[in-house]
Formats: C-alpha cells, structure tokens, sequence
C-alpha cells in the first residue's frame, strides 16, 4: 500500500483511473471536474496510461463516444457535471439500456439557473430514473475507492450497467484531503481483465447494436434493466467485501451512525453525512440518541437495508440537496417507499438543503434535529435560506 | 461496399436505420450501431478509438474500416456538431450523407438541406407563404472549410462515381465526407420509378453539381466536369422542378421572380464552384 | 412472432442473428411485380446496382430474375433497365 | 478532539490556496488527518478570499467551512481594514497578521488583546524573494506561534510539492522567508 | 360554440394554438408530435396566425430560441417528445429558473433505447424535477382544454413557470376523437393580452438576464421557485372555473371516480384513466366497490386533494408508466408521500406497465384490481410484460 | 458599440459572461442575457424573433440590434451547430466570437480553435505528447462557407478595422460573424500588458490574417491587406511562439519538423486566402 | 352501453386509415362519440395493418385497441390467407370483406357461418376509379350491412373531408364506388 | 451584502437595476496602480480604447487620469501608450 497522499478529490479519481488505466476515455471539462481531465491529461501526455484520450466537443458526444467505445469492446470512463451531465441526458438513457458498462465520475454540482458552479445534487438526482448505478461518496477517499470498485460493478455479467460515482463539487472535488492509496497492481488484479459481450470490434461475429424495437419486444428488453437492477446490491456487496481484502476498508451499501440505539435519526448523502456524524458524537455527548444515516448505493435504492435501521425509529428526517420543485425530495422519496411496507414505520420529515453550494453548518443540522426530536417540522421544509 | 477491408457502420436515426433493422429483425450482416439521431460521428469515434487502443494493445490484429451514415437532418442540422468535431479531432472514417433534402422519416418536414421554394409539412406552400423561404445550406463547402483530406459530392444515379468516390474515402487515412444526393418519392412527390432519373437531372441543372475535394484540391467529376469543359448541356434549374411535386406551387405563374432567384443562386453557385476547381 | 420472453432475449436489444431480416419477407407488400424479359436483357446488370432491396438474382455476372420474397414492387429496375428488358405487371391476389 | 482549525485571509493571486495546501501536506507528512480548502468562488486577481485547513489527529468528518477558528492568519495587511477578519474566531483563538508594526498596534486594529502576532512578511518578502508574496513567509510564522507542525514539515512539503514548480533559486528564497518568519514574529 | 370535430389529439393542438395565436413558435419535429407542428406550419403558410414560427436545427435550440423570445416579451409555444424533450433537458431547468412562461405540449413517447415512437411517460417523468408544470389530458378534449388554460396558468402573476401539457402518444395524438371546440373570440378573451414583466425588448427599462448567482444568493433565487409552484393549485383552480364558466367543461386537479364509497382505488395518468373508468364500471356492475382516480396536475403535485380521497381507502394502486430501474415509479412515489401524513392511508402497492406502446388492455387492469382486493401484489409490480 | 440604435445582447457562458454579471452586480447597461454555455445564437434568435413580430403587430416601434458573444469554445465546439442553424434560419444579428484559443473560464483546456502545438491543460506537453495533435478548425472559413451576407476576422490591436467590421455587421440585413482573436495572459502565458501586442503579432505572423467576406466577396483588410500588397513583412510564425508560455516545449530544439509544420499550413492557408481574396 | 367496435384490415397504402377517419366523421356528424386510430407502428407500403373504430352514443372512455371486435372488415383479400383476420371477433360479430366470390366461400374462408358478408369492392373500385383503391367502396358495405350509420352521412363527410384532396372527378367517382357497394354487398 | 430575503429579490434572478456593478469596486484588487505623466500624453486615447475596465477618464477628449475605482491595475494602458506616458507603480498599503 502506497503512502498516504494529500490529494483532493478530482485528483484521486483521476489517480484511480491512471490505476485502472481504461481503453478509453472521452470527456469535456466542467467545474468542478476539470481537475480530473487535467490531472489525467498529464498521465497521457507523459505515457503513464495506454488510454486513447479523446476530448470531446460536447457532453452529447462524449457520451456518445463513450457509448461506442463501450459497445466496440473497450472498457470506458468519463467524468462530467451540472450541465455537462444535462446535455448528455439523452444518451444516459441509452448507455444503461445499450448495457455499456461505462464508469462516470461527477462532480457534483447545481443545475442552471441562475448558472452557480458550487454543490447540489440536482445533476444526478436528474439523472435517477436513467438505469444507471449510483454511489455517493462521503469524502476523497470514498471518491477513490468508489472509483475503482464501479469498474467491477458495471462490468460484473449480471450487471452490465453503467455507473456513476459522485462527489460533492468543491467540498470535495477541491479539498486536500488525506488519501490512502493502493499498489498499482493490486489495483491491476482486483478489477481484472475486461471482457465485452459480443463487441462490434468482433468482425467475425458481427453484432447489431441499437436496432428500433416496437411495442412486440419493447417492455421485455427494457424489463432486463429492471432484473439487472435487481442484482446490483448482491453484487456490490461481494465487490465491497473483496475491496475490504485488498484496502482495509470495508463499505456498506447503507451506513447506520450509532443509530442501533438512536431514537432519531437523519439520513443524507455525500459530505453532509460527515457534517452529520460530527454533529450526531457532539449530540451525544450531551446525551441526546440520536444516529445518521449515509446512503452511499442511491440506484438502486437499498431499501431493505434501510428499512432494516429505520424500523421502530421515533422520527426520522431526510436531507435532500435538491429541489423538486412541486413535490418532496428525491431522497425522501425512496426512504419513503423504503418503510411503506414495514410494520413499525417511523414518521419522516424532509429537508432540502444547500442548495447552489449553500454551506452546511454543523448548527444547522443539530436545528433538524431538534426538530425531529420535539416531533415538529412540516413534511417539506427549506433549512438555511434567508425566507 | 466500396471497400475489401472489414467494416463498422454507425447510423443516424432516420429512414435508413428503420428500414434496416426493426428487432428482432436486422438486415446488416457486419457489425451495426445505432445509439441516436445527432450523434452518428461521435458514436464512430468511440469504436474508432477503441479500435486504435486495442491494436496498439495487441488485442486485435485486424484492419478495420468505418463509416457513418446520417440523413440530412442527421447531418445539416441536429448532427451538425458531432461531425464538425469528429473531423477536427481526425479520425479515421468514412461519413456518408445521404440527403433527400428533408426529414422524411418523420414524414417530410423542412431541413437545413431542403431546397428554397420547396413545399414540406413545416414549411408547406401556403396562400401566403411559397413554400420554404431560405436557400439550403452548402454542407459540403461547410465541411470542406474543416479541410478534411477528402470529401466530395456524388449522385446514385451515376454509381461508378459513387463507388469512386467511397473507395477514397475508405482508403484516404482521416476524415473522409460524401455527400449524396437521395431522391425520395414520397417526399419529392414524384413517382418511385423515375428516383434515378431525377437523381441525374439534379447534377444535370447543377443543383446537385459532382465534385471532389482531395488533400486541398477541388476537381469536378462525372456529368459536372463535362458540363464545365462544355461537353454537355446545363440545363435549366426549371426542368428540375418540374419533376417534382414539391415545387408544383412555383409553376402555376406567379412566382416567376422566385423561380429566376434560384435560378440565378444555382448559376452563381455553380461558378464560383468551377473557379474554385480551376485554383 | 413477438413470443419471446424478456429473460430469453439478448441483453441490451442487441441482435446477435445479423442479417435475418432476410426471412422478414417483405416481398408479401408488393403490389405490382417487376417481370423480364430475356430476349431483351443485355445482362448490363444496371437493374442490380439499382435495386434498393437486393432483390436482383445474379449467377455468373448474368441477371437470372428477382427475389419476391423480399422485392417490393419499386419499378426502379424497369426504369433504369437501358434495353427496356423490365416491365411491372399488376400484382394478381 | 484534537482538532485545529485555521482560516487565512488574502487576496486572489497572493498564494493562500497553495500556502494552505502547503500546511496540510506538512502535516500529513507527520501522519495527521487533514483538510484544506478554499471558499469556493469566482477566482478573481485581487479579490478577498478565504481558505481553511483542519489538522487533526483523528479522521476529519466535518465537511463545513470553518466558522469558529482556532486560528486567523491574515497575509496581506490591506485586508484588515476590509471587512471582519477576527469574525468567528475562538475566544481565545489566535491572530497572525502580516503587519508592519508591534502587536499591540495590531491587537488595536482586529479589536483582540491576546494571542495576537505580527510580522512584517511583505519586508521579508521583498528583502528574501524581491517580491511581495507573502503566502511562504506566514507559513513561517504560523508554526511558529502555534506548532501545529513542525517548520522541517514545512520546509519538507514545500521541497517536495513546489519543486516542480519553482526554480532552485526561488525556493531557496522561499525557505529563507519561512525561516526569518518563524524567527521575526512577534 | 363550434361544431364539435373529429380530430386528433395534435391537431387539436394545432388548433388551441391557432386560437391563442402566440406570438414565437419554435420547435423540432418528432414523432408522434409532428402533427401539432405540421397542422400548425398550414395556418403559418396561410396567413391565419400572426406568430414568428421557428424550425430550430434541434430541440436544445427549439428551447432556447423559445426562452429568448419570451424573456423578450413574446407570448411563446412549442411541443416535443421523447429524445427532443431528453435533448433539451439542459435547457428545460433554465426556462424555468429564469421563469418564461412557456406552454409546451409533450406527445408522451419513450426514450430510447431501444428505440421505439410509442407511448409511455420516462420523457416527462424525466423532467418532473425541472420546475414545469405539468397537466396530464386524457383524451382529445383534454388536449385542447388544457393547452388554453395552460396560457392562462403559466402567465399568472403568481405562477410565472413554464406548463408541459402531456398527451400520450398516438393513443391520443394519432386518435380521431370527437372534440367540442370554443370559438375563436372566446378562447382571445379567456387568456388575454400577454403583459411581459421586464421584457428585454423594453430598452428603456434595461434587464440584465441569466447572471451567475453563488452560493450567497443562489437558494434564495431558487427557493422563488418553490413559492411559485405553491401557488400553481390555487390559480389552476381558478382557471378551471372561469374555463367551466365558457365551456361548460369543468375539471380538477384529481379526479375520484366512484371513489366515494370505493374500498379499493387505482390510480392512473393520461389515457389510462379512461379505460380504468371503464374497467370500474364493469367491476361496479359486478358488485365490486372499487373506484378510481385521474392525476390531472403531475407538477405541483396535488397531495392534498388526493389525500383526501385516498384517507380511509383498504387498498390503493398506483399504475406507473415509466420504469425508474432500481425503484418504484414516479408517481407512486408522490403518491406515498401524499398520504405519509395522513392517520388512516392505504395500503399502496405499485404497477409499472404500458412502456414502449405495450397497449393496455381492460382484462389486466382488472387483474390490478383483483389484486389489490385480495391483498396481494409486490410493492412494485410489472403489468403486461412477457417475464 | 459600433451602432448607433439601442442594442439587445446574448452572450455564452465564458469567462465574459462571468466577468460582466456575477448577482447581484452587472455591468451591462443594455439589455442582456446569458442562459447557456452552448446556446447565444439560438437564444439571439428567439430573442430577434419576438422582435420581428412584436413589430408586425405594432407593439414596438424601435428599431434594435442584436450581438451575440461567444468564446472559441462556445463557438468552434459545443455551440457551432447552435450558430450554423440560426445563420442558415437568417434571422438579423450579429455574431462575436471571443476567440482566445481555448476553454479559460474553466482553466485553459483545450478547443477546436487551440493551435496545433499548443499546450493546455488537456492537451498538455508532457513526455510523450507535445501539446495539441490537431490544427485548429478554421471556424470564419466554416461560417463563410454559410455564405451569410457578412462574416470577417478582427483583432483588438487594430480598433478601427474592428469598428468598422463590427458597423458593417451591425448594419448588414441578416446574421453576420466576427471572429475576434483575444489574447489571454493566464491561458497563453504571457505579460498582461502585452495583450495588445500579441495580437498584433498574429496579424503579422499570418496566423489570424485580417479580413472580410461581404456578399460573396473576399477582401483582405489592416496589416494583411499590406502584407499581400508586399508593404509589409510577413513575420515568422516562430516569433508568434516565442511570445508565449503555450508553446515554450517546441523551442527547446527537438520540434523543429513540427515548428516548420506548423510554418507550412501557416503558409498555406494564407495563400489559399490571398487567392481568394483576388477571386 | 351502445358502442360498436370494428376493426379493419388491409395494407400500407390502401387507405385503411383514411376510411377509417371518414367513418368515424360521419359517426360525428350523426351526434355520435367516436374513437378512430390505427394500430401503430412503422406506416410501410404494403405491409399488413389494422385499424379500428368505436362509436357509441356516450362519451368512450375505453383507449386500448379493439380485441374484441363486433365487426372486422377486410379490404384486401389477399388478407384473408396472412393471419387471422377474425381473431377476437365477437361470437355474433359480423365479417365483410372484399372478396369475389359468395358469402358461402367466404364463410368457408374464414370458418365462420353467419353474418358473412362479399363484395367484390375490387371489381367495383377498377370499374368505377381505375384502380384497386376499395377503401371507399367498403365503406358502403360496412354501412349497409351493419347500418352503423346512414350512407348519406359517409357521402356528406366525405364531401367535407376529403374535397380539398380529390379532384371533383375522382370524388365522384368514389362516390359511385361507395353506392355500388352498398348495393352489390352481398 | 447578501441578506436579502428570497421574497425582496426579483424574479428568476433578474436584476433590474443594471449597471450596478460600477458599485462593486474592483479597484480593492489592484496590486500595481497606473500613473500618467501629462507632459509626455498626446492625449491619443489609445489608453481608452484599450482598457479593458473602462477605468481611463477622458474629459472633452483628453484624457485626464483614472478611475482607481475600478482599474484592477493590468498595465495595458501602460503598455500600449505609444508616448511612454503611464507607468506602474507598486500599489501601496
Ligand atoms: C433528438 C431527436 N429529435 C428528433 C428525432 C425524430 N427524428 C427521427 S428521424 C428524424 C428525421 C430524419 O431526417 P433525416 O436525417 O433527413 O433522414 P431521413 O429520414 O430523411 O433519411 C427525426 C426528426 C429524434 N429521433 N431525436
Ligand atoms: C454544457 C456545458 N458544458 C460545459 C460547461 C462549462 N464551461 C463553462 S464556460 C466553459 C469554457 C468557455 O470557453 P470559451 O467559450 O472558449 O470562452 P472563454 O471562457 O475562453 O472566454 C466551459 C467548458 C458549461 N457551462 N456547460
Ligand atoms: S438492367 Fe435490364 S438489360 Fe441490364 S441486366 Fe437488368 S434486365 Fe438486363
Ligand atoms: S421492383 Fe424495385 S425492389 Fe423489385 S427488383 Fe425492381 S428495383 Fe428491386
Ligand atoms: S495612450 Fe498615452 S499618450 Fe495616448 S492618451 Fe493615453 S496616456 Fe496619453
Ligand atoms: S492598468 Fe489596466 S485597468 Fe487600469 S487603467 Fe490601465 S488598462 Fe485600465
């Protein structure tokens, strides 16, 4: 295991990728993932990686290069935001149904307008009902580490997806960090050699990629996604206890904060849930049970796992860092439906919050918590804008 | 195919890709790829690149060749981007325009390639307005201007030409153009079995002039090279819209002034095209 | 046709059985049929590089006839056919 | 926990981000956990801007700006006229300011009696390295006044990070500037 | 009041245009939308509208074109589907933040891939977090109806958002319908003169459009957004009434039918909720207590008024025409959150079906019923798919 | 301004739109508006056409003029199909692209207008690879070959031609297009102060030759019209690199066959010009 | 409720969709609720496809496709050899198609007994319009064997509809097919 | 600065009061500051045309000084005055 690294997150993904050394990867720059095509942009320039770099004259045909780099035979990465991420939506949709199983970093940040270039997750809470795998991280290292583990997710046979791995913009994509590292070659063993299904590139197999399918077939091929969606969570756990081999550091889909014994609890995603465990030990202390909640696998939505710690809950709140405008938070959503079933469901309450880059502060989260705990808060509320 | 090399095809949304493959049916015995409507050349970049990286990898020891296929819409207008940057970045493909100047797939409504004065379900003749009001715009000049190493202008009604002109391209390392020019019945409103011939009479008027632009040189061909050297008749741009119901509207009289303004755009056209050979 | 279930398809739509629209025979939406005439035909083989189906047989460089199973009746091959040698005749129920 | 937390105040093209990572790479040179980073913005020459570090001896959870400072560290002396640099910081938090006069002309400006440092590093700049970047020599002063690292750590992390980007020449005058800081401040 | 016409669902598009005249028609065809702009292209050609009409080179053009002519003080429409709404996704987000009221009527069609032109609702379930709002026609008349009143909304003082007006595709856009049409004078009275607030056109009163916004203002801007979409029930409200007053036709937010005594509700989008009316009352005539509900208004999403029909019911089902691969539908997602708060909710379970055009058939829908009587069903379930 | 009536503004996301309007602060005193990075030729074109009719109707008596800013990267990459649409639709506006030769409000990355040996942060000079593979897209050809009614190149160092051609474009009846070089320090690694004497130097290296495309007609103008004429030197593109940081990596002597390259199609695309420039 | 449902069959091309549209118009003009769409897919020259229609005196609320039709019409012959044209049809449901020869044969054809209905629409649309266009023509089959509605409201509708389409020539002609229809189904 | 309530702002981010930004005074930025030397000026305005903030005052076409308001101090007029009449000075505390 290589020396720890103070490195921010762009940076540690782009050193992921030099680790994982891809076939191909096609991309065009956007704060705040700009670092990560720069820093890889260095490792071509200097023959560090066998890559084919290619820049890209839009996120449209990024995507779309990356979708036949990908159906051709080659193992692809890509990175985007904001409205990086919107104007290649199209082909997002296409790339998890063509079974291409492209890795994506995004940098999160707030969809236009007004254009802000700071954290949200409007992007990739957009982006949710796409097919395509999510994992949030919390930090730079997670930034790392989901990295390198999304290549054997998407590429597993039972999968074959794509994913994404998010991070917030800034507070993570621009923040040194400490990382810890892994060897080259360990890196090198643990995602394997990549094999494609029946690629273009086969000439004596040839293979017609994208045909038009009507009503007859339509529902049935699209119905795979939703079996390969299926398996994802088994397949991620198996990945995640193999990555615990090789790092030390073992991942849950779901991760419950002292929440065993919490009466309250809040759920987020990316570096909120950090700011949450601060503030859930310094709660604690003074003698409040309370526990967080980190979604790391978003799509698909664990919700057996999280059903699982949030049974018996006495009150829960969820932090969304987008705005569907006109209805609750994605998040709080699917935590919804995660319990709907369950027999002691708790009441929930949603937030949305730090919208644009809007900084948390660590009062501010104790403030829902209080909330929850005193059983106030209306369903939706708005934390940390001047109203 | 104008090519012995293996190939990939790439296509843009449009009546070529629906009429070939509706699943489970296909009608392509190489390896196909259809991923969406304006992204032909982006798409063909990605398995070009991959390509390159897995022979310089050793993983494949095969030469391959590419092309891409887009309508006009594909091409003049919705795609226009991702072609523009697959050239500027240089690779190595064929992209071949199949252009019957609107977007028929969808059921013929105007496109950047569609003639002025023509008559589509966006831009119909009506009472007030003659049908469509802009001149098309010159895709292959357009694609000249990125000094690719070869494209040209071709007509399927003189096939030789035509396979000519794709065996350069296929052969040519780098970006390679053809723009061809595709009669559509139901769209140009004239009867199916006169396609070809109507394909003929638009380099005949010139509209659709044959010509090629090779490593920066220009050089007419084909019935378009006899014309310049005045071995064979230019006929008049009327003659063209006569052939085809879509221009029916110009014809009744009143647009006499119209008729002589694209007459007078294809003669200028024309010229300032046979200067530029002559460079 | 259209039986298949989800689970037995292959992933992703892809067609792996390239080329099988050959057995889509669309021959049957024809209503008017190219017919020939060998006496006249020159085997110039201009019906076969016109044929925007394919449907042109060709043995030995010669023009034998046409494939109706997938022909659909376009009449560019009596068209473009210099010796007149093609004519289409009303498709009969 | 044994958390520090540091916020600088300079201006756009002065060198804070870069110091900053500086301290944090020097610290995690001697195994501490860390995080460091600017508010985020425009970046604009010339402009205030802030940047903030934690130092820890446990792993960092907190994601927030740093609004209650341990420490303040002021890098261009214009900027204590400008807005409020003591804002937030702990009572009894530490001030380290570029500023050509004592500390107790200093602690008059930012309105504190304790715990308040000056030294004159736009001199030193100027006399070391011939021009008024600031950014290296606060390092300086700043291990100095609190240890949070030690000065070989910095020195250290500025030979192995800014190597490439300096000239044997300017770094030895870096590091000459860091070290008259570490001697100067008051 | 015209001659009642048959019609198809664009066409009578096309035709509510005509009489609200606007004044910038931009747009992109695709199928099945290409009617409403062909239909609409004659009365340009003939002179019968006085509107600028804009064939974009794509759909992000067609939207931007639109959102400059309306923050230039023009009274704007337009209409997509499927790949063109997914093309301008980017732009959709901006429309709204920048607050153009712009009516787009969608021809719901799915995206790809594969690639298919038929009917169900990924396209505008993509774009449910965009800040439009969105209505829901089941039928021609519907179409019709809700293009006027969608001006009418848009445009108020309060509201200031764009409006999608959805269809389903070919089931309502290719369908000859019967259609009672309101004449042209009362259709120019009932939506008034257009008044632009701070156009760009008004030179003596400069505007500066679109600036950055950080993270010190960004959710504050936002956050308007979420106030405006809060007052979109009240004013749709409104406008239904005055729209009752002129057409006799008086409509919702949500529709109960035979809910009131019903034990057991499904509840549908679009075209659908007609056929589950008809699948009502052939269970009613069968003794079955069964009822259903229509979601006119999708965005903002109308908890209130449905939970007050869904309280008290034994079980719910909520037919989802989108597939969100790793989670259940959109709309049973509102639905949940709908009735989290209410003491006595329903069970609720959910079915996805119909996607890619797989037509929907009143024996299945049944099936839906039958099972939510008997208590059965998954959580998330999956109609009419060769599994 | 180069007009004289009150002018309507869209500009690109890019360092301009940034620099001139960050909330709640503008510097624009006209009326303005951003709200893409890929988009100012539609949102221009949207904004001309509520215009057009809004006048038709009489609901606005004044006459006004429409610009639209854009850098090299909105312009050359993601936003060429945006302006080759709204040129070929004709709608009345004229067109700047601020061309500094890369993506700089994101940090220098490379664009379709980057030289080809340049180094960015995405095509940097490392070991391997000596900056940008390709040469640049010649984007005011692209856009002649539209044949709008005005299209020109322009420098900031000669202030009256670029009055001048910004009048001509205002003034013209449909789209016109400026290209405008724009020297950035922070991206080409130079002094500020030498702004403007930079691109004076790309005139007079014949890497941005001055000149204008009115109606069809070519025409060299400023420093390149003399250069042609011979009343001017035409200096060595070597000169043009030594002036800045991007190109540093090519003049440690292991690059000369790529210096005398990009010499060549220096060389080559001006002559290519003056030809048609005598047409 | 009175709502009859018919399904047509015939091929991409003849008009299937457009006779369909006039029915449904002439359904209208009689006060009547209609619903009129083809099935969807690909329009392809010559290939097999299917229409229907419902008309009730009561709003329709139901939007699938027909399956159950109460009567299938078929106007193409060469039809009733590909498929099966009367799947789903109605125990008592009505069969009419363009067929030569005689109810009986035709009944044997489709391997129904009653309410079997011939016309030999192609005869009749090459006498009276040239060409086998027999769309029209059954459409006059259609509503004297099943009265669905008046043949005056088929002949006003399509006057209205069609006029700008047909030149006067050629709509009277349909309009001797239409009637002749009515007369010779058998 | 930045207290506005959502509800106080305008709509959709507009701003309404434009031109503002001559409040937001960049000077503050400046590390070296323009100086001129009217003896040697020929009052060409070259200095005008070139600065790219606006920051050159010119009273009945002569140009008089600078806006220090708003010069963020780029040394452009400095440069491209052809009579060598600005220079630069180190900005002061
Ligand atoms: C983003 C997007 N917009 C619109 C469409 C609808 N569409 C599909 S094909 C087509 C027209 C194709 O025209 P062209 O490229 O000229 O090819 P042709 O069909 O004429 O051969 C259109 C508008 C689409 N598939 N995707
Ligand atoms: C769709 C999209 N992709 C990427 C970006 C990020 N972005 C904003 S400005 C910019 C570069 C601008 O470059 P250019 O047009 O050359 O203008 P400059 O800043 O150099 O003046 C980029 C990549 C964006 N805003 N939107
Ligand atoms: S075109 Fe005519 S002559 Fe030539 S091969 Fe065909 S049938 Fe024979
Ligand atoms: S009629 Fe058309 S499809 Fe048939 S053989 Fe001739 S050219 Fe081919
Ligand atoms: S450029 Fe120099 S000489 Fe000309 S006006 Fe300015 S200061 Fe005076
Ligand atoms: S230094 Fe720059 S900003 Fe200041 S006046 Fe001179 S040119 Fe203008």
């Amino acid at each position: 295991m290589g020396r720890p690294l103070a490195i921010n997150g762009d940076a540690a993904i782009a050193l992921a990728w030099k680790q994982v050394n891809p076939d191909v990867v096609a991309a065009y720059p956007i704060t705040p993932q700009t670092i990560m095509v720069e820093a890889f942009s260095d490792y071509v320039a200097d023959g560090q990686v066998d890559t084919e770099y290619i820049c890209a004259e839009s996120e449209h045909s990024a995507m779309s290069i990356c979708i036949g780099a990908s159906a051709a035979g080659a193992r692809v990465a890509t990175a985007t935001a904001s409205a990086g991420l919107a104007l290649m939506w199209e082909m997002l949709y296409i790339a998890a149904s063509m079974r291409t199983p492209i890795v994506m970093a995004i940098a999160n940040r707030t969809l236009s307008g007004p254009i802000n270039i700071h954290c949200d997750h409007s992007d990739t809470m957009g982006a949710r009902d796409s097919g395509w795998v999510q994992l949030y991280g919390e930090n730079v290292q997670e930034a790392y580490d989901n990295t390198i583990m999304a290549f054997r997710i998407a590429e597993n046979m039972k999968v074959r997806l794509p994913v994404m791995t998010c991070i917030d913009g800034f507070i993570i994509t621009h923040a040194l960090e400490r990382l810890e590292t892994l060897d080259d070659q360990v890196v090198e063993d643990f995602i394997g050699l990549y094999q494609a299904t029946r690629p273009l590139l086969d000439i004596g197999n040839p293979t017609t990629y994208g045909p038009i399918a009507l009503p007859d077939y339509f529902y049935e091929i699209k119905y795979q996604q939703a079996v390969a969606m299926g398996s994802v969570a088994a397949v991620t756990k198996e990945v995640m206890a193999d990555y615990a081999k090789v790092s030390g550091r073992r991942y849950k889909l779901v991760e419950g904060y002292r929440t065993e014994d919490a009466d309250h609890v809040v759920v987020a995603m990316g570096s909120t849930s950090g700011t949450l465990r601060h503030v859930v030990d310094r709660m604690r202390e003074r003698g409040s049970k309370v526990g967080s909640v980190k979604i790391r696998l978003f799509r698909p939505f664990p919700s057996e796992e999280l059903a699982a710690i949030l049974k018996g809950k006495k009150g829960v709140a969820v932090m969304d860092r987008a705005l569907s405008p006109g209805t609750g938070g994605a998040l709080y959503s699917d935590v919804l439906q995660s319990i709907h079933d369950i027999p002691d469901a708790p009441k929930v309450t949603n937030y949305i919050y730090g919208l644009g880059g809007r900084d948390v502060m660590p009062e501010q989260l104790e403030g829902v918590f209080e909330e929850v705990m005193a059983g106030n808060g209306e369903r939706i509320n708005f934390m940390g804008v001047r109203i | 195919m104008a090519t012995d090399k293996p190939v990939v095809v790439a296509t843009a949304t449009g009546c070529f890709e629906v009429a070939t493959t509706i699943y489970p049916f296909s009608s392509w015995e190489v390896p196909w790829i259809h991923t969406a409507f304006e992204n032909a050349p982006a798409t063909i970049s990605g398995v070009e690149s991959a390509y390159k990286v897995l022979r310089r990898k050793g993983l494949l020891d095969q030469e391959i060749k590419f092309v891409a296929f887009g309508g006009d819409g594909a091409t003049y207008d919705i795609g226009l981007q991702s072609l523009s940057g697959a050239i500027e970045r240089g690779h190595d493909f064929l992209y071949v325009c199949l252009n019957n100047e609107a977007y028929m797939n969808t059921g013929i409504q105007r496109s950047g390639a569609t003639e002025r004065g023509a008559s589509t379900t966006t831009c119909p003749a009506g009472t007030c307005i003659p049908g469509k009001r802009e001149f098309p715009k010159d895709l292959t000049k357009i694609i000249i201007a990125h000094d690719p190493p070869y494209a040209a202008q071709a007509s399927p009604h003189n096939w030789k030409d035509l396979v000519t002109k794709s065996g350069k391209g296929f052969d040519i390392q780098g970006p390679a153009f053809i723009n061809v020019i595709s009669p559509c019945p139901r769209g140009w409103r004239h009867d199916g079995s006169l396609t070809i011939a109507i394909a003929k009479l638009a380099v005949e008027t010139c509209v659709w002039p044959l010509y090629e632009f090779e490593n920066g040189t220009w050089r007419l061909t084909g019935e378009s090279l006899r014309i310049a050297e005045g071995s064979r008749e230019k006929k008049p741009v009327l003659e063209w819209m006569r052939s085809q119901g879509r221009f029916r509207h110009l014809l009744n009289g009143e647009h006499t002034a119209l008729v002589e303004e694209i007459q007078q755009s294809v003669d200028a056209n024309w010229e300032r095209l046979v200067k530029l050979c002559r460079l | 046709m259209a039986n298949e279930r989800s689970e037995e398809l292959p992933a992703g739509g892809m067609i792996t059985d390239v080329g099988n629209s050959k057995n889509y025979k669309t021959g049957e939406w024809r209503s008017q049929r190219p017919e020939v005439d060998k006496d006249k035909c020159t085997n110039c083989l201009f019906c076969w590089i016109y044929c925007p189906d394919n449907s042109i047989i060709v043995e030995d460089e010669k023009m034998v006839g046409f494939k109706y199973s997938h022909c659909k009746g376009c009449g560019i091959c009596a068209h473009q056919c210099p010796a007149k040698a093609i004519t289409m005749k009303e498709e009969g129920l | 926990m044994s958390t520090i937390e540091i916020r600088w105040h300079g201006r756009g093209g002065q060198g804070v981000v870069t110091a900053n990572e500086i301290l944090a790479g020097a610290a995690l040179k001697e195994g501490r956990y860390i995080k460091a980073f600017p508010e985020f913005g425009p970046e604009r020459m010339g402009a205030p801007i802030r940047a903030f570090a934690r130092i820890s001896d446990e792993p960092i959870n907190i994601h927030s700006q740093v609004y209650y400072p341990d420490v303040v560290l002021v890098i261009d002396p214009t900027l204590l006229k400008v807005g409020n640099v003591v804002e937030g910081l702990k009572e009894d938090g530490t001030v380290i300011a570029n500023f050509p006069e004592d500390n107790v002309k200093l602690g008059e400006v930012v309105d504190r009696k304790e715990k308040v440092h000056a030294v004159n590093a736009t001199r030193i700049a100027m006399e070391e390295i011939g021009r008024p970047l600031t950014n290296t020599a606060m390092l300086g002063a700043l291990v100095k006044v609190t240890g949070v690292v030690g000065i070989e750590s910095i020195i250290e992390e500025m030979e192995s990070k800014m190597s490439s980007k300096l000239s044997e020449e300017m770094m030895a005058k870096n590091l000459r500037a860091i070290r008259r800081a570490y001697e100067e401040v008051q």
